[in-house]
């Protein structure tokens, strides 16, 4: 079996989440594909353009919504210039799932804290309406979501959702300059906007997405709250090609994130070289 | 277990047969730049003292460029066409022990998870002929590393010259008694003959892999690193010639109606090897870089793998332009390690 | 057989103040050009970086032509003169390594000059027509192509 | 190399300098590329025939010194190099402080002492000897045993057909791994962005194939055409011994011949490439 050769898949739809990210929709050409086609929250997939190259992204979408598999990405360098310039009805490429992935399954009975920044929201959303769809097995639920700018909102549509749902608690914040006149939601950096919120760490776990200075300023106030080390997840977005741990390249010491990772705990990254 | 005993007559009618039952032969090259195919018997080179050529033998099993597949555009739908694999049975005669050593070793990152059928089936289809090694220089340090002048790891089938025209024949694999058996007519059995004691000059072990591992375990943070990588001018031709560096990357080409996708080497040596499409770069700076290779060689693979990544072939330093020597890197570590040792008795 | 039915593929950089404009020129006035060159605009022959013309003959171009405003013409001033200097390096190079610079052509067309235009385009035409195709870089691309059996 | 270090020390220890580039020797004999940032270094530097990398290269890559300039110990092919790239505005003379060394010819093969059959061809003809600009000149001259110019390889090729030297590259190009060992080791390569690696559009393939292999040898030896001051580094860098400096050597030629040019020989000078005449020969333009 060729490992690196993808399956087709077909874009049913755009949606045009802020002017430079975007979310496919996507199908395998191949019904059988399609129909088996299983995975976790939290694992990624590689995305090609044909005659551009290969990108990573998480799955966006959740796996107790199979039909379609949804990915968003930014407009940065090749691929994703390339995948920008698609339409629907398009054929991609698509290997996958790889990695490992949230463990939904003992998060449950517990409180869960969802904090993303930017695209970061990706990942999380996928978990997001995993949880949503086993509402019951849950306790508390909280979505702490920030971005540059009311612009930068990512799944706007989704936001309105969550934040109409009785079961959960919603904050969406944005950066201090970049809220507009009509702007009813917080103003302030994530790491601010947690600490004030301050939710229940106790039987709690916490996955939380974003760039890494986000991220590195919201582990303190983490652990301040009282979350333990082992119950903050987040994941790393290192370089990758192969998906597979052949190539090399998002190693961080003896660990592959494309089979380790991507999903990892505090306790964890803790241990790991400083190389990330 | 059989002896066998081949000439160097014999070993060039071997290759000869083989070649016209359209083998794939391979041997160094004459000047010396690389494993070689070779059309003609004549050009067959068997050379204990032969140094190691310039580029390892990795290229026949990770080509520096490979087309995992073809896509054909079709209105608007893609047709993927796998890219013709070879089949050609192959024999490398005369592989270096530490050229041979490396593809046991490359296999346990090919197949630990997903299989890399690319690399399996050239492996498979391979009969590795190593042949014991009488070169030495400063840059050698096999024996330092596990190995030896007779190490016989990875080779289907093990020579030792017992003259300048006579080798004792040593089958090692299965795979090896197969190729024998099919060309017996090409071999001597000697039972008379037993394996000849090691007279050849081994290197002196330069330092202790384990003590460079313990150093290595505990000092990802030393300044060591940024002395060390000061000079290193990132051109990454140490890996690319190296016989276990094995990273790659996976780029498209297009032609219109048509492309391929290639895995090509690469090199974590080169600043854009980690870097983020948002600017951030883990390793920004060739300390860092550095730090990476030396440490995956003989710290991470170790701990993922339990195999070093490194044969001690000394090509990385013969052929740095800056004549970094990874060898007095190592032995500098290992100084460092015992220094910590009796500072702490 | 094959060579009755060679054409050259012509790839034609062009300047877009003088020779595009030229060449526009020949069109409105109905000057009659044989077909075989694809015009590529640039805003100025300083703007042709010497990759562009490697990548024409690796796509398959026979011939290549530059073409912009004469010298003192250039709309920023020195665009082709820059260009000029750096075009008698890259012709020795081509040479030198033994790619046939006489498939490489040179042109200062102004705009005025549709005439000259339909004439410069003829003659690097015919010429290539009669060079037969530049099998250099086509040889090269079997490497990296799809193989034949699946080509259908 | 008494002198050498003296200089040195005094540099460091006044803080004139933050830094050193210069040589040090290794056990095995072998001499490479140092940097000395304290006196205690500065006891470490050297020069001698096998000092053959070329230090200017360090200039653009390494972070600037926080107190001090940047010292640096340079034979001829060096100097060339450094005034390159002051002509291209890439450094400050008065940013750096040359120790010149009065060079006695410089080995191929660093594993192996100098002697004439491991001497360097652009030894027998160097008019640079003794450098010019530096801010100290160190060192004897000496004679040594030069390489022989029994003949003139260039003129040589040149005298080949089209055809003929477009197989001696392809068989060339085609060993070519893309390491990049020859941009890396180049003093004058100091792009940002190299154009290899520049994806939208990928203008040169990535792939170490014939055809990537000739665009990119092409276009390093083109982006060279007139700055190459023939220090020859590329080509020891090459791991495939592809003969890069009959590239260089020849665009060398031209910038001579049609220009009456050589690069790094005066700091205000001004480049070739990046100036223009409107004289320039256009006899090959239609």
């Amino acid at each position: 079996m060729n490992i690196y050769k993808p399956e087709l898949v077909e874009i049913k739809d755009i949606i045009v989440e802020t002017p430079d990210i975007k979310t496919f929709r996507l199908q395998f050409k191949d019904p059988q594909l399609q129909n088996n086609f299983t995975f976790k929250a939290g694992q990624f997939a590689e995305y090609s353009v044909f005659g551009e190259g290969e990108c990573t992204f998480c799955i966006a979408s959740s796996p107790t919504r199979l039909e379609f598999l949804e990915c968003s990405f930014k407009m940065y360098g090749k691929v994703t210039n390339a995948l920008n310039r698609l339409k629907v009805g398009d054929t991609m490429g698509l290997r996958g799932p790889y990695g490992n992935y949230f463990p939904v399954e003992e998060m449950k009975g517990k409180n869960v804290v969802f904090i993303a920044g930017g695209i970061g929201l990706a990942p999380v959303r996928c978990a997001i309406w995993n949880v949503f769809d086993m509402r019951s097995e849950f306790k508390d639920v909280t979505i702490i979501y920030g971005a540059r700018t009311v612009a930068d909102l990512v799944y706007k549509h989704e936001i309105e959702e969550w934040k109409s749902m009785k079961d959960v608690k919603t904050i969406i914040t944005v950066d201090p300059g970049g809220e507009t006149s009509d702007w009813k939601g917080e103003i302030g950096f994530v790491p601010t906007i947690v600490e004030k919120v301050a939710p229940q760490s106790d039987n709690s776990v916490a996955i939380i997405c974003g760039p890494p200075i986000m991220i590195k300023y919201t582990l303190p106030v983490m652990l301040k709250l009282g979350f333990k080390e082992e119950n903050i997840l987040t994941t790393l977005e290192n370089r990758m090609k192969c998906g597979l741990g052949k190539c090399g390249r998002c190693n961080i010491g003896s660990v592959y994130v494309c089979k380790d990772g991507p999903v990892f705990s505090y306790l964890q990254l803790k241990e790991l070289p400083e190389d990330f | 277990m059989k002896n066998f005993v081949i000439t160097r007559e014999q070993l060039a009618n071997l290759a000869s047969k083989l070649l016209g039952e359209n083998w794939t032969v391979i041997s160094p090259s004459q000047n010396g730049s690389k494993y070689l195919k070779i059309k003609d018997a004549k050009d067959l080179i068997i050379d204990s003292a032969l140094k190691p050529t310039d580029i390892s033998m990795k290229e026949h099993f990770f080509p520096k460029s490979e087309t995992l597949f073809f896509f054909k555009r079709k209105k608007d739908d893609y047709e993927l066409i796998d890219a013709p694999g070879s089949e050609a049975k192959t024999v490398i005669f005369g592989a270096k022990p530490c050229d041979a050593s490396a593809i046991p070793v490359l296999s346990k990152v090919f197949n630990w998870d997903y299989k890399d059928e690319f690399f399996n089936k050239r492996v498979e289809n391979t009969v590795i002929i190593g042949l014991a090694c009488k070169f030495e220089d400063e840059n050698c340090f096999c024996t330092s590393v596990g190995l030896s002048p007779l190490a016989e790891n990875g080779s289907d089938i093990f020579l030792i010259p017992l003259s300048d025209d006579k080798y004792f024949m040593k089958p090692i694999t299965d795979k090896g008694r197969d190729f024998i058996a099919a060309n017996e007519t090409f071999i001597s059995e000697a039972d008379n003959i037993s394996e000849p004691i090691n007279d050849f000059s081994t290197p002196q072990k330069r330092f202790s892999t384990e003590n460079v591992k313990e150093w290595l375990d505990k000092n990802f943070e030393s300044k060591f690193w940024f002395n060390a990588g000061e000079t290193c001018i990132g051109c990454a031709q140490c890996a690319y010639v190296c016989p276990t560096c094995h990273c790659f990357d996976i780029v498209d080409e297009d032609c219109y109606s048509c492309g391929r996708r290639v895995k090509n080497w690469d090199s974590c040596q080169f600043e854009l090897f980690t870097k983020h499409a948002s600017g951030h770069n883990p390793r920004e700076i060739q300390g860092k870089r550095y730090r990476q290779r030396v440490s995956h060689k003989f710290k991470y693979y170790k701990d993922r793998f339990d195999e070093l990544l490194c044969t001690g072939c000394g090509r990385c330093t013969r052929g740095c332009p800056v004549s970094i020597d990874i060898g007095l890197i190592l032995e500098d570590i290992n100084s460092h390690f015992l220094e910590t040792i009796n500072v702490n008795n | 057989m094959e060579e009755e039915k060679f054409e050259p593929k012509i790839t034609a950089f062009v300047c877009n103040w003088c020779t595009y404009t030229g060449a526009d020129l020949a069109g409105t006035s109905r000057l009659k050009q044989q077909t075989n060159a694809r015009l590529i605009r640039v805003p100025c022959t300083g703007r042709i970086d010497p990759v562009f013309i490697i990548k024409a003959f690796e796509k398959g171009a026979d011939g290549v032509l530059v073409s912009g405003c004469h010298p003192g013409d250039c709309h920023y001033n020195t665009g082709n003169f820059h260009a000029r200097r750096r075009w008698i390096f890259f012709k020795q190079l081509l040479d030198f390594v033994g790619i046939d610079s006489t498939r490489l052509y040179f042109s200062w067309v102004s705009a005025s000059e549709g005439k000259k235009w339909v004439d410069v385009v003829n003659n690097v035409i015919n010429s290539v027509r009669a060079k037969g195709p530049f099998l250099g870089y086509k040889n090269l691309n079997k490497e990296t192509e799809l193989p034949l059996v699946n080509k259908n | 190399m008494k002198q050498l270090i003296e200089i040195s020390k005094e540099l460091l220890e006044s803080r004139k300098a933050g830094y050193i580039i210069g040589y040090t020797e290794d056990k095995f004999h072998r001499t490479k590329p140092f940097i000395a940032h304290t006196t205690n270094d500065a006891e470490k530097l050297t020069f001698n025939q096998k000092a053959v990398h070329n230090l200017a290269v360090y200039l653009t890559r390494l972070p600037k010194p926080k107190e001090g300039k940047i010292g640096i110990v340079a034979k001829g092919c060096d100097i060339k190099a450094i005034i390159g790239l002051i002509q291209e505005n890439q450094i400050k003379r008065d940013d750096i402080i040359i120790i010149g060394m009065n060079c006695n010819g410089v080995v191929k093969d660093i594993n192996i002492d100098y002697n004439k059959e491991n001497s360097q061809m652009k030894c027998s003809i160097c008019e640079l000897r003794t450098p010019k600009h530096a801010n100290y000149i160190v060192g004897a001259l000496e004679d040594f045993a030069k390489s022989e110019l029994t003949k003139n390889i260039l003129a040589e090729f040149e005298a080949l057909s089209a055809e003929e030297r477009w197989k001696f590259w392809e068989k060339e190009f085609e060993k070519c791994i893309k390491c990049y060992a020859c941009r890396q080791a180049c003093p004058l390569c100091y792009c940002e962005q190299c154009i290899v690696e520049k994806s939208m559009p990928q203008w040169i393939d990535s792939s170490p194939t014939t055809k990537g292999n000739f665009a990119w040898n092409i276009i390093r030896a083109f982006h060279l055409s007139g700055r190459c001051i023939g220090c020859n580094e590329c080509e020891r860098a090459c791991p495939v011994n592809i003969p890069l400096s009959l590239l260089n050597r020849k665009m060398g030629m031209v910038a001579m011949k049609e220009f009456n040019y050589r690069h790094g020989i005066e700091p205000d000078q001004p480049t070739l490439i990046g100036n223009y005449n409107t004289s320039d020969k256009e006899d090959f333009i239609m």
